[in-house]
């Protein structure tokens, strides 16, 4: 699905990514793991087009998507979340996932005047498929609440929520587990599950909770100092020395002085 | 004072804006000519002059035309004086002047476009179209032999009008400019063009602004710089700050502003020194004559309404008759009042010609012993 | 989010008229008078704490009580928009309470404001946005050293013991660090205020494992120096291994709490909030 | 001669104006993007402030001339300084107890205290006109120039002159030893640097145990006092005069901008790069290349790129082009 | 909120006089039109546009463009060669845009300069002369080449037109980037326009101004002549001179209010649809937007021109009722900050709110005249007569029309931050 092509990115004279190569297969759940500054966020806003390239390619499906604006990857069905939720505060839930789909007659300034019929017709489609996403979250009963007011987990729900307004063929998902309650979590580990198995959706996620990764992804991607480390099961990752040393360490030293 | 026997007189200037250091001796000027007709109390009886003051802003119309519509709808006026702007005036007078039927006098307003303005009758002004004053200062440059000369001016309707004039009698009578440059005025910083105009270069430096604003900052800049030792410069430069600011450093400088032979601004400086504002701020004398103009026409015409009076104004305004100075005013009611004709001169020597608007003779000035001296009129 | 009209500019987001950088939140209310002695108990405790955000705001805690013993570790957990967060700010200052009170070593500190409260000894991590970003690594621990007056070098050595990484970067801005190096950096700055109590909220999110561990670790060490800890977690299980004591917070009230131990044992809690 | 003539020439005309100029405009850039940095808004009433403290000072002046005291050869207005910014620092912590700090304790959205900002402009617009009145006032005094052109002509024996005034010398040195001196307490003292953090992350710097009001006041001092100290030069140099200093504003905050809101350093760039575009870009050449120039090259026309009408639009001219080069300013904004 | 001002509006009726009412409503529809139009692209989208005043002046110019006869003297002299020479001008920008884009490489820089500069000095010399001969034709009256001689009512579409085509080439340069660039941009272009309306004489006089546009409702005096309606006045009791000049401004209240209304309509009628909420969502979070496929700038474009648009015909209709265009008056406190002011004071977000800003903040700049005076009075009532200081600020009355202004935005922003009618 996503092939990425000996990828630089410098910030002055730091080399953020350096020289990543790597590939996502189409309907996998691929991870993305390695330790902070490793270039991981870097890596996705570049190939989200928040960030140009200092050098290399990215390809969508053999395609060349290198240095396209965020908009145009959006229809060609590239998703992402934020690692932290960027949720439209003042705006319902409902309103939220309403907006999401391109192309709405409505959103063309002459038709708001002039075609109103039919926009009333496709707002009505609009907010049955958003009710349906909303339930599908077990978030049904927000509809009407305004985002910014939803708790955490919940604009987390909702961010993974919009991608489902849409079809989407790859969504990258930077730490959703981060700052989210465990049984939260595993209703949003869920939630990814049945998209990629009922919906065909792609995924790349960064996460840093091994248990998590370990239940969705396979593979999983390591990086570190800009580059890929390796690549894998997650058996596999969690017995590499290098992972080991560069990234997971081997436990508390002072646990059992403590306890 | 008997309530029915009050007149009520507008005077919109520009009391907040560009010009703000102007208006107060310009609404001074005015009020002094209606002190002076109510203490005498010979004006239809004994009728009490009561001044209201509204604020031009000098560049805003709307706020202008808002301010005058108050003064002739609300609070009743029955003459105008101001405003003070041309760009104010016009459309003071195409709005709320000549629906309304009220006269008006600006003592300042000098753009030459305003002479072609649809007034019916209504607009007068006691200042000279700046069309006149072009050639006369152009004809004394020539005539001293200075043959080039850069030009600045204030950009706005006087000064740009007042630059076409200059340069093209200038140019008609065998000088050349240099380069005519406006400035803003009440910038900061007049730099840029000061060095434009010395590096145009020219045996004089014409100045055609305002003297508490640009046209003082260039002076200052050419002084400074060494760009220029000879000014000229127009009615809006002469005034009293010139010299206590330049002193002995425009020794001979060339200025033209209105003024004719009369003793009249003499007296007018006079009694304004006596009530405490500055007689020779530009346009208090206007001001002052433009008042009394619009009382001594009510005074013929026995009526304060304004389609009564207006066709007064020129014959009070003009010969025949006797002369009228500045405080006099007491005198020519009498003379009015036994029949007589005066022929109104006040400060500035008012004469008017069609289409209303004062004749333009001018005083010559030179600066001496760091004092402003006239030399000559013309 | 609280409907302050005050707080509203309908979607300006022209820098150059204001300037959208690091504009504050909290309201400090409160004096800096003298506290008022109270009774002997744990060494800090914010007790039967009730309040929310803003002067009219709904309340978030109801009648919720925190305490941490001298050198203890005590955890909280819960899940997100328990008001974990806003019990931690409460405890420091950064929200009007309308019951309870807050003990520091006996003493009533409930009306003091947050700077006071520092120069009572109390240190707090927050959150989100817990570094100065435009301040090179080095300054922010200046800055988390503001009310000392001592020679703070050697401290600010053992913080770069501590996480050498930010040895290597300190004369880097700390915006331009990566999720976690920022962490440690507001770790870093709350350890340099040397406080007796040290208050952190999730210092683990975003972290990697290697570091997490060794994050741990230090905490561990820092509390057996005398000072307590007291820190809201939502990687649970390593928190409550290590805990002395733990509270869940449910929808601003204590829902469970015993010791971390006993918490890990728990079938009810495990299965509601540590994911099974 | 000729190269040194038109050297002379060029300094005269475009190097020293634009210099002083530039120095004027920088500090009251400072003052903007102080509050800008720290904060938070763009402060309209910046120019205002300036007046305010001028008008103190040249009130001050005049008595100490009644009094017959001088400073010689300098402006004794730089006597009256301190009483003016005592003046303005006054009234704008006035302002700040009984219109700002509401806006702060509601933790209002900066956006609003920009339109605050306004109605605090109308009301110290009012108050210096009622107070000392709308006209224009000299105050400057002692030694107008350190050289003037025609010394220097008579001295050199060149054909062109170069003018150098006391009040620009004055505003050249000043500007230095404020710049250099808020930087040093910027970046190195303690309170320079809780300044700092304030601006960066207002609730942490709560939670460091620094005092937001103490910063809030230490900032209006610090800008009320460059506000004096700017308008005062300013006035020196050319006059005092209400209208004006309302005017000022556009130039400085689009020094402000150009040079990186919210950065010092920036707000003196953007003072200098507007000031030289100002002077430069609507200069006439011709005189200068009339020197340079063998005579069979010499120029017809003023060789002036464009006629200074359009300074104005030609320093935003200048200020988009900057900006496409450099998108945060000459100098990265909003880090003060 | 709406009913008070109206009853601001008729108090003023009552005490001072009708004309003056209706004088402070029509002035408040062309501000409301404008505050709509400000309110688009700051309330909704955020942007910030401090050359209000350059969009408005666009809007005087198309009044002289369209309204005024042509003057055919100054057609011959050189409005040819003019209009040859714009033409030049814009090929030469043109050429230059081509040779940036087509050429590559270290020439681009080099080749893009040379182009410019000649195509400059080609055009400065057909323009040159053709503008001294152009305005040396009766430089008192005219000195212009005029305009087109059609009805003025044109001119108000068509100033929205001009204002719309200034916003598209800054929008296209400025959005997308940073939103310094907007105000800079902004700012500057305003500062342009009012330049080149200054100093280029031959377009619509310059500072001499051009006075007597045409009008689309008649004139008093016609009325005043004219015995039919002398007599409908008396009928009403009012004298003609009266009757005529409120009949005028009537006339001008109901052709703004139309305009008012049918910008409102459509404003509303966007707002609440698929459009205004991807314009909400775009500025609560325009990150989040552009991951949703929102194309941030276009809409932000989008928005620009029209509010721009709305501003221009705002300036036509202001200059309309002026009958004349004078760009010497155009400040920014009056034409940009003010406008700003009104919209905040009235509810950034919700056009009603702007409108009734526009209403208010106007009754209170012209009214605040008389409130500032009567403060002072009131200051100064205690003080004995005569003194020094009851002199001194009795002499400064007029300057209370600004701090009275300064302290009832104060107030207003006190008690009701987000506006009088808030966004929802
Ligand atoms: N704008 C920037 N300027 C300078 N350096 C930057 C910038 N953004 C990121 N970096 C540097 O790039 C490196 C990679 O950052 P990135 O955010 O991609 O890390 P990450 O892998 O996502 O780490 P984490 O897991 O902690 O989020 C870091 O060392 C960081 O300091
Ligand atoms: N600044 C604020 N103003 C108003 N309400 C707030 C504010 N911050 C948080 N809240 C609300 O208070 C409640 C508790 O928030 P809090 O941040 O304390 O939760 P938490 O337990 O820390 O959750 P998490 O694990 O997601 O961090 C939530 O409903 C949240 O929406
Ligand atoms: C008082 C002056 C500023 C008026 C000027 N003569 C004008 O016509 O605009
Ligand atoms: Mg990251
Ligand atoms: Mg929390």
């Amino acid at each position: 699905m996503i092939e990425v092509k000996n990828l630089h990115r410098h910030f002055g004279g730091f080399h953020a990514v350096d020289g990543a190569t790597l590939e996502i297969e189409t309907g996998s759940i691929t991870g993305l793991v390695g330790p902070n500054g490793a270039g991981k966020t870097t890596l996705f806003n570049v190939v989200a087009g928040v960030l140009p390239p200092t050098s290399g390619q990215v390809f969508m499906a053999g395609e060349d998507i290198t240095g396209l604006p965020p908009h145009q990857l959006f229809h060609k069905g590239l998703l992402r979340t934020f690692q932290i939720a960027h949720e439209f505060a003042s705006m319902t839930c409902r309103e939220n996932l309403m907006m999401v789909p391109g192309d709405q007659t409505g959103e063309m300034l002459w038709n708001t005047w002039f075609g109103r019929k039919r926009i009333a017709d496709e707002e009505r489609a609009l907010r049955a498929k958003a009710d349906e996403v909303l339930e599908f979250l077990t978030i049904e009963h927000l509809a009407d609440h305004k985002a910014g007011q939803v708790s955490g987990g919940q604009k987390k729900l909702l961010e993974l929520g919009r991608t489902m307004m849409v079809d989407a063929r790859i969504v990258f998902l930077d730490e959703v587990g981060a700052g989210v309650n465990r049984t939260l979590l595993n209703t949003i580990g869920d939630a990814i599950i049945r998209l990629n198995t009922e919906r065909g959706y792609t995924f790349c996620m960064i996460e840093h909770d091994m248990d998590f990764i370990g239940r969705l992804c396979d593979p999983v991607i390591v990086m570190a100092e800009g580059k890929v480390l390796s690549k894998g099961t997650i058996d596999e990752i969690k017995a590499d020395e290098r992972v080991i040393e560069a990234y997971l360490g081997t436990g508390l030293k002072n646990k059992d002085a403590v306890l | 004072a008997n309530h029915s026997n009050e007149i009520k007189m507008g005077v919109i200037l520009g009391f907040t804006g560009p010009i703000e250091s102007l208006t107060p001796a310009m609404a001074a000027g005015a009020e002094m000519a209606m002190a002076e007709v109510t203490e005498s109390g010979k004006l239809l009886g004994g009728a009490t002059i009561t001044p209201v003051r509204a604020d031009s802003t000098c560049v805003d119309s709307a706020a202008a035309t808002a301010a005058a519509e108050r003064l002739i709808t609300s609070d009743g006026i029955s003459a105008m004086v101001g405003p003070d702007c041309s760009g104010v005036t016009g459309a003071v007078l195409a709005n709320v002047s000549v629906p309304n039927g009220m006269v008006m006098i600006s003592p300042s307003a000098t753009s030459p476009a305003l002479s072609a303005a649809e007034d019916n009758g209504l607009f007068f002004r006691t200042a000279p179209s700046d069309a006149r004053q072009g050639e006369v200062l152009a004809n004394i440059l020539v005539e001293k032999g200075i043959t080039s000369a850069a030009v600045t001016y204030t950009n706005n309707d006087y000064g740009k009008g007042f630059a076409d004039a200059f340069e093209a009698a200038y140019e008609a009578a065998g000088g050349s400019v240099t380069l005519s440059a406006p400035h803003e005025d009440g910038k900061a910083d007049y730099s840029a063009e000061v060095g434009a105009l010395a590096s145009a270069g020219g045996d004089a430096l014409v100045v055609l602004g305002y003297v508490d604003q640009g046209g003082a900052g260039v002076i200052q800049g050419a002084l400074d710089t060494g760009a220029f030792d000879m000014f000229a410069m127009g009615d809006g430069m002469i005034g009293d700050s010139l010299v206590e600011r330049f002193g002995d450093d425009i020794a001979g400088m060339i200025g033209t502003a209105p003024g004719s032979d009369n003793e009249g601004s003499a007296l007018f400086a006079e009694m304004a020194t006596a009530a405490g504002i500055d007689g020779t701020s530009v346009y208090a004398g206007e001001s002052y004559d433009a008042a009394a103009l619009m009382l001594l026409a009510m005074a013929v015409a026995g009526s304060k309404e304004p389609g009564d009076y207006q066709s007064h104004i020129f014959a009070v305004a003009n010969a025949p008759g006797e002369q009228i100075l500045p405080g006099e005013l007491d005198k020519a009611l009498e003379i009015i009042a036994a029949g007589g004709d005066v022929d109104y001169q006040g400060a500035t020597g008012v004469e008017l010609v069609e289409p209303g608007e004062a004749a333009g003779s001018y005083a010559e000035f030179t600066v001496e012993d760091g004092a402003l001296k006239v030399v000559g009129y013309r | 989010m609280s409907g302050n009209p005050y707080q509203d500019d309908r979607g300006n987001t022209d820098a150059s008229i204001t300037n959208p950088h690091g504009q504050g939140s909290l309201t400090a209310s409160g004096t800096q008078e003298r506290p008022m002695p109270g009774h002997e108990g744990p060494f800090l405790i914010g007790e039967n704490m009730t309040g929310g955000y803003g002067k009219s705001g709904p309340d978030i805690l109801h009648g919720c009580t925190i305490a941490v013993e001298r050198g203890e570790i005590a955890v909280i957990v819960g899940p997100n928009g328990a008001g974990k967060s806003t019990a931690m700010k409460a405890v420091f200052g950064m929200l009007d309470l309308r019951e309870g009170r807050v003990l520091l070593d006996g003493q009533d500190i409930s009306a003091l404001t947050p700077q006071a409260r520092v120069r009572h000894g109390m240190g707090f991590v927050p959150q989100t946005s817990n570094i100065f970003t435009s301040m090179t690594v080095e300054e922010n621990l200046e800055m988390g050293a503001f009310i000392r007056n001592d020679d703070f070098r050697t401290t600010m050595e053992q913080v770069y013991d501590l996480f050498p990484i930010l040895r290597e970067k300190r004369h880097q801005p700390a915006g331009e660090l990566s999720g976690g190096q920022r962490q440690q950096v507001a770790v870093g700055r709350a350890l340099m205020t040397q406080p007796k109590v040290l208050m952190l909220d999730e210092p683990t999110a975003g972290v990697s494992p290697i570091v997490m561990d060794e994050l741990f670790d230090r905490i561990i060490e820092v509390a057996r120096t005398g000072i307590s800890i007291l820190m809201v977690e939502q990687n649970a299980r390593q928190a409550l291994e290590i805990a002395d004591k733990g509270y869940v917070l449910v929808q601003g009230a204590n829902g469970y709490s015993g010791t971390g131990k006993d918490l890990l044992a728990n079938p009810d809690v495990r299965r509601s909030f540590l994911g099974g | 001669m000729d190269l040194l003539n038109g050297f002379v020439a060029l300094a005269n005309f475009v190097l020293i104006p634009a210099i002083a100029y530039g120095s004027q405009l920088a500090l009251g850039a400072l003052g903007v993007t102080l509050i800008y940095g720290i904060l938070r808004f763009s402060n309209f009433a910046h120019g205002d402030t300036m007046a305010v403290g001028t008008m103190f000072a040249v009130l001050t002046t005049w008595g100490l001339q009644a009094m017959g005291v001088s400073l010689g050869p300098l402006p004794t207005a730089l006597l009256a300084i301190p009483i003016g910014i005592l003046g303005a620092t006054a009234l704008v912590l006035l302002t700040d107890r009984y219109v700002y700090k509401f806006y702060r304790a509601q933790k209002a959205k900066p956006v609003i205290l920009v339109i605050v900002s306004m109605g605090v402009m109308f009301i110290y617009n009012g108050l210096t006109r009622i107070i000392i009145g709308p006209d224009d006032y000299r105050f400057a005094d002692g030694e107008r120039f350190v050289i003037s052109a025609r010394t220097f002509r008579d001295m050199t024996g060149l054909e062109e002159g170069l003018a150098l005034r006391t009040t620009q010398v004055i505003t050249v040195v000043t500007a230095v030893i404020v710049v250099a001196a808020l930087f040093w307490f910027l970046n190195k003292t303690r309170t320079g640097k809780s300044m700092r953090a304030f601006s960066d992350n207002e609730d942490l710097a709560l939670l460091s145990g620094i005092n937001p009001e103490r910063v809030v006041l230490v900032t209006w001092l610090i800008v009320a006092s460059l506000a004096t100290v700017a308008g005062v030069l300013y006035g020196l140099d050319k006059s005092f005069k209400a209208f004006t200093y309302f005017q000022l504003l556009l130039p400085i905050f689009a020094a402000a901008i150009v040079g990186g809101l919210g950065n010092p350093l920036g707000a003196i760039a953007g003072g200098f790069v507007i000031a030289f575009s100002e002077v430069g870009i609507t200069y006439a050449w011709k005189k200068v290349l009339v020197y340079l120039m063998p005579p069979a090259l010499e120029p017809e026309g003023l060789v002036q790129i464009l006629s200074t009408e359009y300074k104005f639009a030609v320093s935003f001219v200048i200020l988009v082009i900057v900006l496409l080069f450099r998108p945060t300013g000459l100098f990265r904004g909003k880090s003060i | 909120m709406f009913a008070a001002v109206a009853g601001l509006i008729i108090g003023t009726g009552f005490l001072q006089s009708w004309n003056s009412a209706l004088l402070i409503l029509n002035m408040g529809l062309i501000s409301a039109v404008m505050a709509l139009g400000v309110n688009l692209q700051w309330g909704l989208a955020g942007l910030f546009n401090v050359g209000v005043m350059g969009f408005v002046a666009l809007g005087g110019l198309a009044v002289v463009l369209i309204s005024m006869p042509p003057v055919g003297a100054a057609w011959q002299a050189g409005g040819g060669n003019i209009l040859l020479g714009l033409v030049l001008g814009a090929a030469t920008i043109v050429a230059a845009v081509l040779v940036w884009s087509r050429v590559s490489g270290k020439l681009r820089g080099w080749a893009t300069a040379a182009v410019l500069l000649i195509g400059m000095v080609i055009y400065r010399m057909v323009l040159d002369p053709a503008v001294e001969a152009v305005e040396a034709v009766d430089p008192a009256l005219a000195g212009y080449l005029g305009g087109l001689g059609l009805p003025v009512l044109l001119a108000w579409p068509v100033g929205g037109v001009l204002a719309a085509g200034a916003a598209y080439v800054i929008g296209k340069t400025a959005l997308g980037l940073r939103s310094d660039y907007l105000a800079i941009a902004t700012l500057g272009i305003a500062e342009i326009i009012i330049a080149i309306l200054k100093n280029e004489d031959w377009m619509a006089r310059g500072v001499k101004n051009v006075i007597g546009l045409p009008r689309p409702v008649p004139y008093e005096v016609d009325l005043q002549n004219d015995p039919a309606f002398v007599e409908r006045a008396a009928g009403f009791g009012l004298d003609a001179t009266t009757a005529s000049t409120i009949y005028v401004k009537i006339e001008y209240g109901l052709l703004f209010a139309a305009v008012l209304i049918v910008l409102l309509v459509l404003s509303q009628l966007a707002l609440n649809s698929p459009w205004g909420r991807m314009m909400r969502a775009i500025r609560d979070n325009e990150t989040a937007a552009r991951a949703m496929g929102k194309d941030v700038t276009g809409r932000h474009l989008q928005v620009f021109v029209l509010g721009s648009a709305i501003c221009g015909v705002a300036g036509a209709m202001m200059t309309t009722l002026d009958g004349q265009l004078t760009p010497g008056s155009y400040q920014p406190l009056r034409y940009t900050f003010l406008i700003w002011v009104m919209v905040i004071v009235g509810g950034s977000g919700n056009n009603l709110g702007a409108v009734l800003g526009g209403f208010l903040i106007w009754f209170l700049w012209v009214q605040v005249e008389p409130m500032g005076q009567l403060l002072m009075t009131g200051i100064t009532a205690g003080m004995a007569d005569g003194s020094w200081l009851k002199d001194h600020l009795m002499d400064s009355v007029q300057h209370m029309r600004l701090l009275t202004m300064g302290l009832i935005l104060l107030l207003v922003l006190r008690l009701n931050p987000r506006g009088l009618l808030p966004e929802r």
